[in-house]
């Protein structure tokens, strides 16, 4: 029998409590509804549960442990000699072991291998009986023991919602893990790279050449991993020249589709904007670079700027921008929506035209969100990837001239984390020093603009 | 009339005329301005999908050129001895098919270069289909080479001068005596659908990352959903105010906002480094696209939730449902196409996401259709990426044939989405 | 000129009533907004509680229910008692309180569902109905009461939000009828609605009288007086009078009640 | 269902309605102590005189009641249009009853006193005076219990009659007065009956009035206030 | 800033005043006439009988707009407790008034009838009872303009003097009359005019009655209603 | 039993109105809201529209100062005048319109904003002060006017949406009046308010009755009674009486506004 008979039957004793308790909790003498305290299911369901849930945890416990001890059991087992040497040779191996065990290979190429296929059966087989018969033996007793305890007194619907919270509580928790794991694994890699690297010179230094680290005599010399370059090129594209396209064009489609577009217009123009939000940011990327970007270069050759390059900060940047539009604009939507529609008729009352009423009451109002709403937008702006890495080129510039490649952090990330990676050198991860800082910059104006808007929101609420 | 002291509010005076006029030219140019930005963006996205699809149209269509083969087993190497299907097939499938083309296309049209390098595949797959068309000769339409491609849809610029043009001069007169012979067809590019990557751009195809990007999504659905909901109806419901759920909230308000490349990162040194999962596989990039994905769920979710009147609630406590009732029986219905319309726009944000996937290897080029979660995949975005990166210059339109691809899923899945949330809009 | 003490009609306070309330704070966080409030809660009457906006009225109402355990930062002091058990003893079930103390809520709140669904959810959760054909009779039932079922026994699969908004206040009422509650609290149940409505609604807490203990938030006085026979006069979260309620209206004992209800708070 | 012309707020017509019963009971209770103060009057009753006395307890008590509950109708309902008037009227046709069942109470109050003496003589007229008055009250009442403001407008027409007959009474009364000083006690105590039959009129005509006001929101033309006979017409 | 105990809705104040200064004016309108129909009567002033009973026409009218005006405010306002109340009270005092000027209405008019007699005897009697009737009026009129309930209750208590100053002048007229058959007709007017003073106090302390009720909600012990002195006492 | 024909109060409908509306229809798409509705309105008058829900009052209200432009699907018919001008002839200018015939709200909307720019708003964007002393003196004016002078004059740069919602409701008035109207429309001003801020609110527009044609929406007949001087009954999107205030609460002629009033309607 495999693990996931033994689920299967733990299902079905599981199922079995309840419709036992469910009828023990109906043939109980009722006389008036207000005195039971819970409902005949809810004596299944708690019963069912007790059965289930530590039956299924043991099971799921060794679904994830299993592998391991059969293996090492099984390696143990072994004559010295057939036992593979530690690290990826003993994976490999066992990688072939089990193939073979699970019917995908129809043998090993190592003789060793196809000696332990049937110790490493054996071993599982008797494993699988163990815990799955613990597992059954479990269910039995708790869904027997709750069957026995199902009585009116018992307070099986509070037991249930109780166990419902705790699950739905422990969800809740993964988005902490989630958060941990990244600022655990960043700040190890990073400050290992911190430990090759000073981090003065990483922040302050305005030399960026990670290729150069590649030799090992040059691992942590100066110069090579000064990442100013990557932050002003970040911030040229994301924070200044994508928001120059961005603002004005996200806040006044907003405007106009809130506050003038018919609701006929505004019907096909809002999925347009909501189809430019859809567009995946490689599309955007591979526009910029097989179109925009040639653009740009022949609009600057033709007006006698012969250094305009292929792979400009300006195609990256304005491409950007347009892709953040429909961000803008539907924060801004959103603010301008959440002031009162009654705000509107007040200044309209007064006799005030729409454009005042927009100018002077509601962009005002709605100030805090929209403001909030840039600030994300700038947050997504800096952490845009595929658009910088197609079309902004990788030429670590530190320049004012839109016309000029430059390279931002999130594109190095790329480039430094998808050549050939040894995973010791100071350039592998010095990618993650970037990302930490990447990190944190956009932690610190996501908080502050969340804050913003959802003290804005609360304000009309 | 009224306030003493005061003028009395002169509405035809030739000022206030003047200024009334001048309020109303400042309207009328405020409403231009906002009804330009909209122009400018929808053209912008007029723009960007006529140069796609313009790009990418020829991407379904190949050049097909006319051989007639002979199958002869000696030359495909197979024995008389292999007379039983089973052995047949087994030798079929060995037989090397290479020389088989090479030599009819040398033959018939002068150059074996003009037929694929991969054009053979295709031929054994037919013979293992109808092992009985061994020892015939059979006239069929072979994968052109990329030459013939881009000369049967026309992308030969004859302006330029000859060695500028990019095909010789011979490969051009041999495709005008091909076309006379009428051994030359533009075809519906079966195989861009149904094969995967290749190095050959006239042999490339988009099904296997289109499966893998189907296996990222469910190992991304299914987690990120039930914990995404969950999460939501905790929050929601549940949480009381302390600093724990404080710090749930905060982190999930910022994980929605924090790039996609630093789960790229996460997802690198945790599932990749710290649990040694395998490289380029759809579970890790599921995975990864899961916890991205997450925040976005449970933002929505909770949105959805919130939107349920407090009325509702307070009715249903207010009869004595339970807490747990009150959400089962009551939010969730009401919440769903809320919840839904999120999680759709969560799964097609994370359809389309490039940068993470690079991270964790799955740019990885794949020529075999991926068989489960475990297994080396790449998908669609990712294929795209690396497309476009190609020199090759067939690969121009498969880039832009697969974005084409890429938008048609995504608008479809926005399109339900924008369907949900119309249909279930609800006005309390 | 607050009066020192609370004015008590001792005919209102009669022994075995079915609710009770004895010094009964409620704080929200630090600030309270209910300050030591007794009262008594009687069949076959309708209590009426009128005060100015932010008096305290609702807050003191929603703890007969326990719906102030709703919100996190609400505390309740004292004792209120349902047929002389304390509500608010660990022991007792949220759950069946509320099924015992029915509300209705200031804005018509149907679940957005059918009608009969609306009336059938209660007795359902609460199991008071085996078969198909007792729960028709259930529905059946609390639409008559509620004077509704004439108006819609040939559409109870339409949905409850589509009604008038009057008809939706009356379902809700039809709603809380359904789990057979012994005491039904009402939280200024006509405001919403207009004169018409308004009325229907009042006739029908006349009507329902008979059965249950009634209480009633109210802002409008004219309401309190013309529905209820006792009224509670609260004022910054105290309990200023409490009596009958011609006498209150013709004749009241507390200054602050007379400014009140005579319309001269400063 | 409810009559077309009920409230929704059925518990308000049922205001309305006990409060016209009230009214209703001592309308009843005024006419029946009046006929029945005539009547010990005339048969010199003095029992059935003293139990119209102590009736009279009921009329006050009543009127009480009207009062208060009118008040209280007030109070509680807002009442508005005819139904405003309606408690209006009945809170003044209250007290205008309570008037009659007082004159009616006062005739009762004199029986003991002519019965003493000798004189017999007004007997008829009086008799006579006392069924006019009566009909002219139990007119009114039926004109406050179905709302009739015709009706009403033919008790207020009605008025004059009495007034004549008073006048004639009157004259008699005071010619044997003075034809015979033994009678004057008893004779000045008739002069007050009359006076008092001829108020009861008035007040019904009151009621009347009242009765068209609350059916129709208008007076009656000109509103006779007090205009209650002398016998200034008598020849001195 | 507003008295501490106006309304909010100063309008409402204001119609409140404005209906007491009615019942007011009618107060000081009934009290003139009932002093000077006396006068007339002591001097035989003619002319001023005559202007008393015009004037009661100002008060008639008074009456009925109080009437309407406190309709309207019921309407309007939907007054409670106090308010309600002083409308009441002034509703039912505006119709006593009405009564107390019909009573010196008809008084005056009996002038005439009794200055052509030779008959003078009852004069200072009368002009007694008038002053103590006036002085009632004028207390009642106090306490309802000082909504005074303690003045309204010792109205209530003078009025038993009146009853028995009613008692003796009537008994010394009928006396009279019997003494003299002569004066039969001008005593009897003025056994009418006592009877009016007595029912003026009544009326005077029915107002006082109605102030005690609208100052503290509360009636007066025993509401002595329609006890009205038949001269009972008399011996026959 | 519907009457055929408007009961119209002659008095009421003199020469030389304020503003006058003769034979006004408004349409919602297909939907009649308002049905040959002619009225109108004076100076120094407060006058009532009162009816059932849905009745079409808020609807003809907003007709006025041409509110209802501002929603797609209405149409008007019929002529409106202000002072003998027609303000739905295409040549008579909104801006103006409105800044003459002012409104307020069923819900206190005051600009989240300053108490000070709150009612500085109109008079700028009109130009109607030229120095900063010309806009404080208009400011203290239209304050103390709404009665709202004394409370507020030491924060006059608080958040006007941090007042008490009766507060609020004179702001908004406050800000109606600084523009200068000649009419101001109000539309249920009090229903979210409980009766003390009610009673102040009624208080004002008692005041300004002076100086203003006044138009006053609302469900409440009691409050219709206690701040008209002319009230107009709808039902269905008919007028059904116009006539003094008084008159219809005393004694009205229509047999519907009588059934309305009373509490009759079936
Ligand atoms: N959820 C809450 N959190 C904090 N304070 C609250 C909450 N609910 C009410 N309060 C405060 O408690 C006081 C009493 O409020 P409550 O709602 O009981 O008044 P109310 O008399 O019902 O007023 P209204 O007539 O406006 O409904 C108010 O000061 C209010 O601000
Ligand atoms: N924006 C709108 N679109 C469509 N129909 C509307 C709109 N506004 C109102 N109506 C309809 O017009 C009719 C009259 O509505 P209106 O709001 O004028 O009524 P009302 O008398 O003010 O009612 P209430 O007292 O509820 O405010 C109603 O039937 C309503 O449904
Ligand atoms: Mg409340
Ligand atoms: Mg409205
Ligand atoms: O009833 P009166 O005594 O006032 O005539």
């Amino acid at each position: 029998m495999s693990l996931g008979a033994f689920a299967l039957v733990l299902l079905a004793l599981a199922t079995l409590s309840y419709v036992a308790a469910r009828a023990r909790a109906r043939a109980f003498k009722v006389d008036s509804h207000h005195h039971v305290h819970s409902r005949p299911s809810y004596h299944g369901l708690r019963a069912g549960l007790t059965a289930l849930v530590p039956a299924g945890l043991l099971i799921l416990a060794w679904g994830i442990v299993g592998d391991g001890v059969v293996a090492e059991q099984t390696l143990s087992q072994l004559p010295e000699a057939s036992r593979p040497a530690p690290g990826l040779d003993k994976q490999a191996f066992l990688n072939e072991v089990r193939g073979v065990v699970s019917g995908e290979l129809p043998a090993a190429f190592r003789p060793a291998a196809n000696e332990a296929v049937p110790i490493y059966r054996s071993t599982q087989q008797s494993w699988t009986l163990l815990i799955g018969g613990l597992a059954v033996l479990l269910a039995l007793i708790g869904g027997g023991y709750a069957w026995l305890r199902t009585a009116p007194d018992v307070r099986a619907r509070t037991q249930v919602e109780m166990f419902a919270t705790v699950v739905l509580a422990l969800a809740s928790l993964i988005a902490i893990l989630t958060t941990l794991g990244i600022v655990l694994s960043l700040l190890y890699e990073s400050l290992e790279f911190f430990s090759r690297v000073n981090p003065l010179e990483f922040i302050f230094g305005t030399q960026w050449s990670p290729q150069t680290a590649i030799r090992a005599d040059q691992v942590g010399s100066s110069g090579a991993f000064g990442a100013v370059p990557l932050f002003w090129g970040t911030i040229f594209i994301g924070a200044i020249i994508a928001m120059l396209v961005a603002i004005p064009l996200g806040l006044m489609a907003a405007i106009y589709l809130t506050q003038y577009a018919r609701s006929s217009t505004r019907k096909i123009l809002k999925p347009l904007l909501e189809i430019l939000a859809g567009v995946p940011t490689v599309v955007y990327g591979y526009f910029a670079a097989l179109t925009v970007a040639p653009a740009v270069r022949d609009l600057a050759i033709s007006v006698g700027i012969e250094s305009a390059s292929s792979e400009s900060a300006l195609a990256a940047g304005s491409v950007m921008g347009i892709m953040i539009i429909p961000f803008i604009s539907s924060m801004a939507d959103d603010a301008l929506s959440s002031v009162p529609g009654a705000m509107r008729d007040g200044s309209f009352a007064l006799g005030a035209t729409s454009s005042e009423t927009i100018k002077r009451v509601l962009v005002p109002a709605a100030l805090p969100g929209i403001v909030g709403g840039v600030l994300l937008a700038i947050s997504r702006a800096i952490g845009e990837t595929m658009i910088v890495v197609m079309a902004a080129g990788q030429a670590a510039n530190l320049t004012a001239n839109p016309l000029e490649s430059v390279t931002t952090v999130t594109a190095q990330i790329v480039q430094l984390l998808t050549g050939d990676q040894e995973f010791d050198s100071a350039k592998t991860l010095s990618a993650f020093a970037l990302g930490l800082v990447l990190f944190i910059v956009t932690l610190m104006l996501n908080i502050y603009a969340l804050t913003v808007v959802k003290r804005y929101r609360e304000a009309y609420e | 009339m009224s306030q003493s002291g005061t003028r009395k509010l002169d509405w035809q005076s030739k000022e206030m005329q003047a200024r009334v006029r001048r309020r109303y030219v400042r309207e009328r140019r405020f409403r231009r301005v906002g009804l330009g930005a909209v122009i400018i963006a929808a053209s912008f996205l007029a723009f960007l999908l006529f140069t796609i699809t313009s790009n990418g149209i020829g991407g379904f269509r190949r050049a097909e050129l006319a051989l007639d083969l002979n199958y002869d087993p000696a030359i495909l190497g197979i024995q008389a001895s292999d007379s039983s299907e089973e052995a047949a097939a087994t030798a079929v499938s060995r037989a090397d098919f290479r020389p088989l083309l090479a030599s009819a296309a040398q033959a018939q049209l002068g150059d074996s270069s003009l037929v694929s390098e991969g054009a053979w595949l295709a031929v054994r797959d037919q013979v293992v289909e109808d092992p009985s068309l061994i020892g015939t000769t059979q006239r069929v339409w072979v994968v052109g080479a990329p030459n013939m491609d881009i000369l049967a849809k026309g992308q030969v610029d004859f302006d330029l001068a000859p060695d500028r043009r990019g095909v010789s001069t011979a490969t051009v007169a041999a495709y005008r005596t091909l076309r006379e012979e009428g051994r030359i067809r533009l075809a519906f590019n079966s195989g861009f659908l149904t094969q995967a990557d290749s190095t050959n751009s006239e042999l490339a195809g988009i099904w296997g990352a289109l499966i893998g990007s189907i296996l990222t999504m469910a190992i991304t659905l299914g987690i990120s959903f039930p914990l995404g909901v969950m999460t939501a109806v905790y929050l929601e419901e549940y949480a009381p105010k302390n600093k724990l759920t404080d710090i749930i909230e905060v982190s999930i308000n910022n994980l929605a906002a924090v790039p996609s490349i630093i789960f790229g990162l996460l997802g690198l040194a945790v599932f990749l480094n710290t649990f040694g999962m395998q490289r380029s596989a759809p579970v890790v990039g599921g995975l990864t696209l899961a916890l991205m994905t997450l925040p976005v769920i449970v933002i929505s979710s909770r949105v959805a939730l919130k939107s349920v009147p407090p009325s509702i609630r307070d009715a249903a406590l207010g009869i004595g449902a339970s807490r747990l009732q009150v959400i089962l029986h009551h939010l969730i219905p009401v919440a769903l196409p809320g919840i839904l319309t999120g999680t759709i726009i969560g799964l097609s944000r994370a359809l389309g996401e490039t940068a993470p996937l690079l991270l964790i290897g799955m740019r990885a080029f794949v020529s075999d259709v991926p068989e489960g979660v475990t297994e080396p995949a790449t998908v669609l975005p990712v294929q795209i990426f690396l497309w476009s990166d190609e020199v090759g210059r067939g690969f121009v339109e498969k880039t832009s044939a697969a974005i084409m691809v890429l938008l048609t899923v995504l608008l479809s899945m926005n399109a339900v989405a924008i369907y949900l949330r119309n249909k279930f809009e609800r006005r309390w | 000129m607050p009066d020192a003490t609370v004015v008590h009609d001792e005919v209102v306070m009669a022994d075995g009533a079915k609710m009770t309330a004895r010094d009964v704070d409620v704080f929200y966080g630090e600030k309270q907004a209910v300050d030591k409030v007794s009262i008594d809660v009687d069949s076959h009457y309708v209590t009426a509680f009128i005060g100015p906006s932010g008096c305290g009225k609702s807050t003191f109402l929603r703890c007969f229910n326990r719906m102030n355990d709703t919100i996190d930062i609400a505390r309740v002091g004292g004792r209120i008692e349902l047929d002389g058990k304390d509500i608010y003893d660990p022991k007792m079930d949220v759950v069946q309180l509320r099924a015992r103390v029915g509300m209705v809520f200031q804005k018509p709140n149907p679940f957005p569902k059918s009608i009969y669904e609306n009336i059938a959810y209660g007795p359902r959760i609460h199991g008071l109905a085996s078969a198909k054909a007792d729960m028709d009779e259930i529905v059946e039932r609390s639409l008559t009461r509620a004077g509704l079922w004439n108006e819609v026994k040939d559409r109870l699969d339409e949905s409850g939000t589509a009604m008038s908004g009057g008809q939706q206040q009356r379902l809700c009422i039809a709603r809380a009828i359904a789990v057979d509650p012994e005491v039904i609290l009402m939280d200024e149940p006509c405001s919403a609605l207009d004169p018409i409505a308004t009325a229907r609604i009042e006739e029908l807490i006349d009507d329902l009288r008979g059965n249950y203990a009634i209480v009633i938030v109210t802002h409008n006085m004219q309401q309190a007086a013309r529905v209820s026979q006792r009224t509670a006069f609260f004022h910054l979260g105290n309990l200023v009078e409490y009596g009958g309620t011609e006498a209150i209206f013709t004749n009241p004992r507390a200054d602050r009640t007379r400014d009140y209800i005579t319309g001269r708070f400063g | 269902m409810a009559p077309p012309n009920a409230h929704i707020v059925k518990s308000f017509d049922d205001d309305l309605r006990a409060l016209r019963s009230i009214i209703g009971e001592m309308g009843g209770l005024a006419r029946s102590g009046l006929d029945r103060s005539i009547q010990s009057l005339l048969s010199f009753d003095m029992e059935l005189a003293e139990r119209v006395i102590a009736d009279d307890r009921r009329i006050d008590d009543l009127e009480m009641e009207v009062e208060a509950f009118a008040i209280s109708i007030i109070a509680r309902r807002a009442p508005m249009a005819q139904d405003l008037r309606e408690v209006i009227a009945a809170l003044k046709i209250g007290a205008l009853i309570e008037r009659i069942g007082d004159y009616g109470k006062n005739i009762s109050k004199r029986v003991a006193s002519i019965s003493d003496s000798k004189y017999r003589g007004a007997g008829s007229g009086v008799e006579r005076m006392g069924q006019m008055v009566s009909e002219q009250v139990d007119d009114a009442m039926r004109a406050f219990l179905d709302r009739d403001p015709y009706l009403a407008r033919a008790v207020n027409d009605q008025d004059e009659a009495i007034d004549d007959f008073y006048e004639s009474l009157f004259q008699t009364l005071l010619g044997e007065i003075a034809e015979d000083s033994e009678l004057t006690a008893p004779a000045t105590h008739y002069i007050f009956i009359i006076k008092n039959l001829e108020r009861i009129g008035d007040h019904a005509t009151n009621i009347a009035e009242m009765v068209h006001y609350s059916a129709t929101g208008e007076y009656l033309e000109a509103r006779a206030k007090g205009g209650d006979a002398t016998g200034l017409t008598l020849p001195l």
